[in-house]
């Protein structure tokens, strides 16, 4: 046997290595202060800042009363801080005869947000999915069409959908709204989702095919259960597209039912002698309110979702 | 091995996958009606003289030769251009350049990329308008900066003529990049470690390693990237008219905005859909190939 | 009968007209009807889409406001609007309406479609006293002496004329302009006739030479709403602004007074001519039985005198009744009045040129007004061929 | 005759202009355990996808249990199939894994149950009910999956490469017990792999497919021993069989292979028709069936090799020899080593050696 | 005395509270093939990085041609790396990626045209030059990745599995490949596996880890025919050696190993220390070991087993047998065939048996 001539062997190794010259030992020290270090986190606070400078000038104005305003600097903090902007911009700012300020178009923006969120989700995941698994001839020629139109500017198209509206007779109606916003988030909603569905396991899909599960079933039982990122992706694009939106709101539905954004729009663009720069600052805000609380809430999921949906190698 | 059971023929071509083409029709309805429907109906009525309603009573290429003849229109295109490039350039610069200091695994990452990201949350009228008070020459930048001393500074972008596109480019990377960042990184978060550990070994510095490996293989990654800001490039509208509204005079005008002004502002459709043909044209011409080649034909299955 | 709620869409959004349209209102709600107001800010370029979209999308307000002239014809010859003949017939409106022009154009193929509330004029320019006083030169009494007087306001660091970046400001600034130096009949010949032979002549590089004095004098006026320019007046920032008399309500409303803070000159004090132009209401012809009958209500309501003097009183604007009585009107107004009784007027361009050829024209001249390379020359062979081309 | 399972007839397949099928033939009998062996790419996943019904056939039929299912949907078919990905719902915990396909059935609960309990206690993965496939190990996942055919009760299982995602060990382990299970159960098995011990060890016959045509359907012993034609051959056996080009030569009443200047006496070769002198030929002999002696100086010249590079495996030892300037391997059983460059006399066992014809490739 | 090439000295590495290595120590001769094989997540990649110099370490040093290197950058260290996913930079072409290092460490052009003239040749890749790595297969791709290391002209190769993304057929080629740089280069090659074949095959000496600790560092006949301890003979062999579990009892001047009920003499067993009675020890027989025969009527019965099930492999056959209730293998050369249920009587080669102590689990 030759079990054992190793050891002797590696003592020998032993002896030699011991006469190596001693030198840096553990880890390598790395300062905290390094060139590197610095250029890293000194360009990110720079960007940083750049980013949030208009978030700031935004708070710091709103709560300042006008008086401080006009004398200037927009960066200094308030001297003394006055939350009646806000107040105004929510309860008693006017637009034409109407001086409820924000608070009327909150709860309209809810009402077409919410049902146009979930509406233009559910289409365009089952259109992904039917895209992405299900492909049938001719599919692909359809799906190419809605991706152009995602470059069509919305202005083109409002004559048309007017007129198609107006055919079906919702125009004017939420039931109108909801389906404009469907129509419009469907390009890139599809695009998300038919990549994302893409990107799961094909077996998975035959798997519950030879288990009898038909189209539907294998939609809600495997694959809604298994898309939570990109439903969180395509719900933040969605909330704050629909919730931003302007155009839409204001030609396509009536004033009981215009969004917030309507009343900001008249809020900032109706001049009442000078501009009230923090009512109007506290309106933007308020207005931005929700879409910036959806990012802070799912933003890390958004990344997830944009890397398994956007970005296929 | 006879009296095999004959029967289940071939059925119907229209009738299988059914359910999937019956949850198409959404999609197939919005390509066709409203997509494909609206362009020619724009496209057709372009050569109308409509004015406040659509009218059918064709003039030939009329609307184009006036469109053509228009400074605004030639303005508009000539900011588009400008405004196209350099939010390209500077998009996929600056995001990739984030994305590369995001991805060397720093602290507070979540931080640093939600503070990147949140102005995407915000509506361009948002943006627009705070951008417009942070770049009025009498409180924004330019006057805090003389305030300090610098009393012949101008920093005036928005009321200068030459410059007030990129003025709106300014506004503009501030609400996109953070979402180019975020493509990028997740492009760059898929590429293999071991690359990495290859360009080190073969002692390839880090810049370069980024600059002739890593860029080339986040070709999809760019692809993707360049479709998203180049359809809101060719869009921008709210954000002109937030900032500006195409002044001072006629500097800062975009093809969007000269196709809403003439189409509802003038009452001139057939003016506005003329100007909407070429914009369409345009598109068409840079995203049709690219749409075929990335979705149309090859890489079928089932 | 019963109260009906009518929608009523408008851009009257800034201060004084805000205050105007609420007298609307209220005398609306008490025929017992109610006024369900519709208010879109931003200007009617803003607003007239919208407006126009609901009315062919199928689902029309019940009244809205429209400049006075042709930017709703084609909704009428579509047939989307109501004819209010049988209303007009009955108040008499053919005369009681001054100047009858007003009525005309709201008349199409005979038939009556929208009512008239004010009367607008265009030529008007204001000045602040303070800033003169500042600068150490006398108030200016015309336009010549606006200009001379433009140095020494410069040096004073006032910006002698406050020109919003609105496009139709610049437009209609140069309208002013024309019709002050150029004359009535020139003006005419051109809005009126389109007379393109004209529009190259020399009188009107007369004009244009003016309007090159105003783009030197407007240097450094930045902002954007006409309000926030007349603003600039009303706190001596400038010197003075070329605007219609609905500035009259942003002084009224910031507590100023005629003659002693401010000075205004109809004409730019050459040439006391107004156009008429203005606002008035359309109507959407409604399926519903009782909102049309609402709509009736709301007609009459808005011609009727008590409304007339109120409404304008707030607004700044003249009514189109020549037999109210304006004895709460300050001196601006008088003044104004007086040129109306006079019969001094000219049509507005709104009623004149078609929407495009004015969107023609405010593309030029805010290009004009914000960029100094363009030569008064070029920008006239440009007007010219708007003029020839306009319809 | 036996009861055929599974038939396809002139079965075809195209992706668009590419044709990966074309009117392929094969017949699988009841209980009978087949392997698709080929290489990749070679058109095997495609079959069995057209057989589960997951692929519409361009042309063609496919009979199961003699009824034509050619246009059946995949649960109609009485498959049950497992994937090489295990395919396991992840959302779902193992126990709804296995009775997913069985509610959408609407098979009766406790029904569900007593066919989970069965497949659960066969492949012993009752601990195992509760958790989520994230929470198993690679094998126990595989386990599950095939867990999921079994509970449908059907008459054929599909295997889609099933154990290829699996580390050697584990390989092998479900790799016997596939087998066993096959024992015990006795359903009809496809099998596909492209890992040839598989598909020896665990085919009742192997069917070696390339570029979507059988090249020879046969036991394994028959595929190993003589194989029909130079692709089977070579595909067969690792390392793989040496093969030395050279032409017939009838002389002296026996037969030889001449090679590089070697003569191989192949006059013990079981040809199936006689020889023809001076025909092109490719020998092929099996790393196995070269004898290696210390190099005698009496044994002729001509089967002197040198050692070129030992790969002791443990169990055996394999040489790879340079033969007359040709690389060829020899595996010899037991742990005798031999360092390079030793020189070393070979003897060949011409009963089972193969031999090809040059250009049809095809066995003589 | 050999010169020692590598020496890592007191490693320890960490991710945050997680130690992946603990104060290991291992010295590499001079142009030795050091394997180190583990089970996956043991931490033979970390150690490897850690030699690279892509990881920093915790603590201890690592030397490398009796140069400390521990702080040194990557590039200064002297070794060329080989990953498993190839990590060719996909948009260059082949010759780029060999000379790109060079070409930033601003080698003179004649100089880089030679070295990479020099590596297409030994690696046989001169027709492929001009390619992307895309147009290549995988075989290939491994080859340019071994070249990439080549041209540096470095003292140390590091490989970490640069074989286990390619095919059973290309991974014994290219194995043979590697040996056959490392019998004309003379580097010294250190080479992370967790394919026991390619350890026993290629390594000078094999280093087994198991958690971040070696467990025995020997030559591969010495690992496999004397394993340190239990895990290492579990590990090494396929299929693996079958283990029983008994205890020690000496009687009659013999002493057997009694497990299950059956006695197994292991008087012939070369134990390192006496024998004691009673002890629990685990009896590790390999399946080659084990000689098996038609059951003869006059064996002992201890020794009579059962075959359950059969894994014909073409050069040798595999037998799943039942003994005393205990499943074990055995594996016989050729192609003699035992239906599933034929008793057969074994007999055992206690002279290459392993005997362990149940406790410590270490070799007796
Ligand atoms: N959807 C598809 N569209 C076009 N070609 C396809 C498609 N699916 C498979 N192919 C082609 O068909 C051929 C056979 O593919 P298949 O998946 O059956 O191979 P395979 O034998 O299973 O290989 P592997 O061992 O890699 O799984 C391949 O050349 C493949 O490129
Ligand atoms: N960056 C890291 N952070 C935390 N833990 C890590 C990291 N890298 C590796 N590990 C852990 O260290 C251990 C050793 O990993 P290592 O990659 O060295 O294993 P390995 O032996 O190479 O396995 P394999 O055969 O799978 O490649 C694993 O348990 C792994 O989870
Ligand atoms: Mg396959
Ligand atoms: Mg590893």
């Amino acid at each position: 046997m030759v079990a054992f001539n190793s050891v002797t062997e590696e003592a020998a190794l032993q002896a030699q290595t011991n006469r190596v010259v001693a030198g840096p030992r553990g880890a390598k020290p790395r300062r905290a202060l390094s060139g590197r270090n610095i250029m890293i986190y000194g360009t990110l606070i720079v960007v940083a800042l750049y980013y949030l400078l208009p978030l700031y000038v935004m708070v710091m104005t709103s709560l300042k009363g006008m008086p401080e305003i006009r004398l200037g600097n927009i960066f200094a903090p308030p001297v003394e801080i006055t939350f009646e902007p806000w107040a105004k911009a929510w309860a008693s700012a006017c637009t034409g005869l109407n001086c409820d300020g924000l608070s009327r178009g909150f709860w309209n923006s809810v009402r077409i947000t919410v049902p146009s969120t979930i509406v233009s989700i559910a289409i365009a995941s089952v259109n992904g999915y039917a895209l992405a698994n299900w492909r049938f001839k001719g599919a692909e020629l359809f799906f190419t069409i809605l991706i152009v139109g995602a470059f069509i500017p919305y202005q083109v198209m409002i004559y048309p959908i007017v007129i198609v509206l107006r055919e079906m007779g919702i125009y004017g109606t939420l039931t109108g709204l909801i389906l404009v916003h469907t129509i419009f988030g469907m390009p890139i909603l599809t695009l998300l989702f038919r990549n994302y569905f893409a990107g799961l396991p094909e077996e998975l899909f035959k798997a519950a095919r030879v288990d009898g599960a038909g189209f539907w079933t294998i939609y809600f039982k495997i694959m809604l259960p298994m898309s939570l990122p990109i439903f969180v992706v395509a719900m933040i694009l969605q909330v704050t597209g629909i919730w931003n939106d302007f155009l839409f709101g204001v030609v396509f539905t009536r004033p009981e039912y215009y969004p917030m954004t309507v009343q900001l729009n008249n809020i900032v663009n109706s001049v009442q002698g000078v501009k009230e720069y923090n009512v109007n600052m506290a309106a933007t805000i308020l207005t931005g309110a929700v879409p910036l609380f959806v990012y802070f809430v799912s933003g890390r999921l958004f990344v997830r979702g944009i890397a398994a949906g956007a970005v296929k190698g | 091995m006879a009296g095999y059971t004959q029967g289940s023929g071939r059925p119907n071509q229209w009738l299988r996958n059914l359910n999937a083409k019956i949850a198409s029709v959404p999609m197939i309805l919005t390509a066709v009606v409203i997509f494909l429907g609206g362009t020619i109906w724009t496209v057709v009525y372009s050569f109308t003289n409509s004015k406040l309603l659509p009218r059918l009573s064709f003039v030939g290429l009329d609307q184009y030769e006036r469109l053509w003849a228009a400074p605004r229109w030639l303005i508009s295109v000539q900011n588009l251009a400008i405004y196209g490039i350099f939010s390209l350039i500077f998009s996929l610069l600056i995001g990739f350049v984030l994305a590369a200091l995001m991805d060397q695994k720093i602290r507070f990452e979540n931080t640093f990329r939600t503070i990147m990201l949140y102005p995407f949350a915000l509506s361009f009228i948002v943006t627009g308008l705070v951008w417009q008070w942070l770049l009025n020459p009498e409180f924004g930048i330019q006057s805090v900066v003389r305030s300090l001393g610098w009393e012949s500074f101008t920093f005036d972008p928005l009321y200068n003529a030459d410059i007030v596109i990129y003025g709106i480019l300014i506004a503009a990377l501030w609400q996109g990049t953070g979402l180019v960042m975020c493509l990028m990184l997740a492009g760059l978060r898929g590429i293999d470690e071991d690359i990495w550990k290859a360009a080190r070994v073969d002692g390839i510095p880090m810049w370069k390693t980024y600059i002739f490996v890593v860029i080339p293989m986040m070709r999809g990654v760019f692809i993707t990237t360049l479709v998203i800001i180049a359809s809101g490039i060719v869009k921008v509208y709210d954000l002109v008219v937030a900032q500006t509204s195409g002044g001072p005079g006629i500097a800062s005008e975009v093809p969007a905005k000269y196709v809403y002004d003439y189409m509802f502002q003038a009452q001139n459709l057939g003016q506005g859909f003329a100007a909407s043909t070429m914009m369409l044209i345009t598109v068409a011409i840079i995203i049709v190939p690219w749409a075929y080649l990335e979705f149309g034909g090859g890489r079928k299955r089932v | 009968a019963n109260a009906v709620d009518l929608e009523v869409t408008h851009w009257w959004t800034s201060g004084g007209e805000a205050a105007a349209v609420a007298e609307l209102a209220k005398a609306f709600d008490a025929t017992g009807n109610h006024w369900v107001d519709g208010a879109i800010a931003g200007s009617g370029g803003t607003a007239r889409p919208i407006m126009i979209s609901r009315i062919t999308g199928g689902d029309p307000m019940g009244a809205t406001q429209f400049n006075h002239g042709r930017q709703a014809e084609e909704l009428v010859q579509a047939g989307l609007m109501r004819d209010l003949t049988d209303v007009a017939t009955l108040e008499k409106w053919k005369d009681i309406i001054k100047p009858v022009s007003l009525l005309d154009s709201c008349t199409i193929d005979g038939k009556i479609y929208c009512a008239p509330v004010n009367i607008h004029s265009w030529q008007w320019l204001w000045l602040s006293n303070a800033a003169f006083k500042t600068a150490g030169v006398e108030v200016p009494k015309n336009w010549d002496e606006f200009v001379a007087a433009a140095p020494a306001l410069e040096k004073a660091g006032i910006v002698p004329l406050a020109v919003g970046g609105q496009p139709w400001q610049a437009a209609g600034a140069f309208d002013v302009l024309m019709v002050a130096i150029a004359g009535k009949d020139t003006f005419q010949k051109v809005f009126g006739d389109k007379d393109e032979e004209v529009a190259a002549g020399p009188e009107i590089a007369k004009v244009f030479k003016a309007a090159d004095d105003a783009r030197r004098m407007s240097k450094g006026s930045n902002v954007q709403d006409w309000n926030q320019a007349t603003n600039m007046v009303i706190t001596g920032k400038a010197g003075g602004q070329i605007m219609g008399d609905w500035a009259q309500g942003e002084f009224a409303l910031a507590g100023q007074k005629a003659g002693t803070d401010y000075t205004c000159l109809p004409g730019l004090g050459v040439n006391e001519i107004i156009s008429t132009g203005g606002d008035a209401f359309y109507f959407p012809l409604l399926k519903d039985e009782e909102k049309s009958k609402a709509q009736e209500a709301l007609a009459s309501t808005l011609l009727d005198p008590k409304t007339q003097v109120a409404f304008n009183l707030k607004k700044g604007s003249l009514p189109v009744r020549g037999d109210v009585d304006l004895a709460a009107a300050n001196d601006c107004m008088k003044k104004g009045l007086d040129i109306l009784a006079k019969g001094n007027v000219i049509q507005g361009t709104d009623q004149l040129l078609s929407a495009d050829s004015q969107k023609q024209k405010e593309d030029l001249f805010s290009e004009f007004f914000a960029n100094p390379s363009i030569t008064p020359e070029d920008a006239q062979k440009r007007f010219a061929d708007i003029i020839a081309n306009a319809e | 005759m036996q009861n055929v399972s599974v038939s396809v007839k002139d079965l075809s397949l195209s992706f668009g202009a590419v044709t990966v099928l074309d009117t392929l033939n094969l017949d699988i009998k009841d209980g009978e355990f087949l392997v698709l062996l080929g290489s990749s790419g070679c058109g095997k996943s495609t079959l069995l996808n057209c057989i589960a019904g997951l692929l519409d056939v361009s042309d063609g039929q496919i009979f199961i249990k003699n009824k034509n299912v050619t246009w059946e949907e995949p649960k109609d078919r009485g498959i049950g199939m497992v994937f090489q990905s295990y395919a396991l719902y992840p959302q779902m915990s193992v126990e709804k894994n296995l009775s997913f396909g069985l509610q959408v059935a609407k098979v009766p609960k406790e029904e569900i149950d007593k066919r989970v309990s069965r497949a659960a206690e066969i492949l012993q993965i009752q601990p195992l009910l509760k958790r989520k496939p994230s929470e198993l190990s690679g094998g126990q996942r595989q386990r599950v999956a095939i867990g999921r055919a079994l509970v449908r009760d059907v008459d054929v299982f599909l295997f889609d490469e099933p154990l290829s995602n699996l580390d050697a060990k584990l390989r092998s382990e479900l790799r016997v017990e596939i087998k066993r299970l096959h024992q015990s159960l006795k359903n009809t098995m496809i099998y596909v792999t492209h890992d040839q011990i598989e598909a020896l060890t665990l085919a009742d016959r192997i069917a070696v497919m390339k570029s979507g045509v059988i090249q020879q359907l046969a036991d394994p012993m028959t595929i190993y021993n003589a194989p029909e034609n130079l692709f089977v051959a070579g595909f067969i056996g690792s390392p793989s069989m040496n093969f030395f080009r050279g032409e017939l030569q009838l002389r002296d009443q026996r037969a030889y292979v001449h090679a590089n200047g070697v003569d191989f006496d192949v006059s013990a070769y079981p040809s199936r028709a006689p020889f023809v002198h001076g025909q092109k030929v490719v020998l092929g002999l099996r790393p196995e069936h070269v004898r290696v002696d210390e190099a005698a100086s009496g044994a002729p010249a001509s089967h002197r090799a040198v050692v070129d590079i030992e790969e002791p495996m443990g169990a055996d030892n394999l040489l790879w020899l340079k033969l007359a300037g040709q690389s060829m391997s020899v595996r010899i059983a037991g742990q005798r080593r031999y360092a390079p460059g030793t020189a070393v006399t070979l003897s060949f066992d011409m009963g089972v050696a193969s031999i090809f014809d040059a250009t049809s490739e095809n066995r003589l």
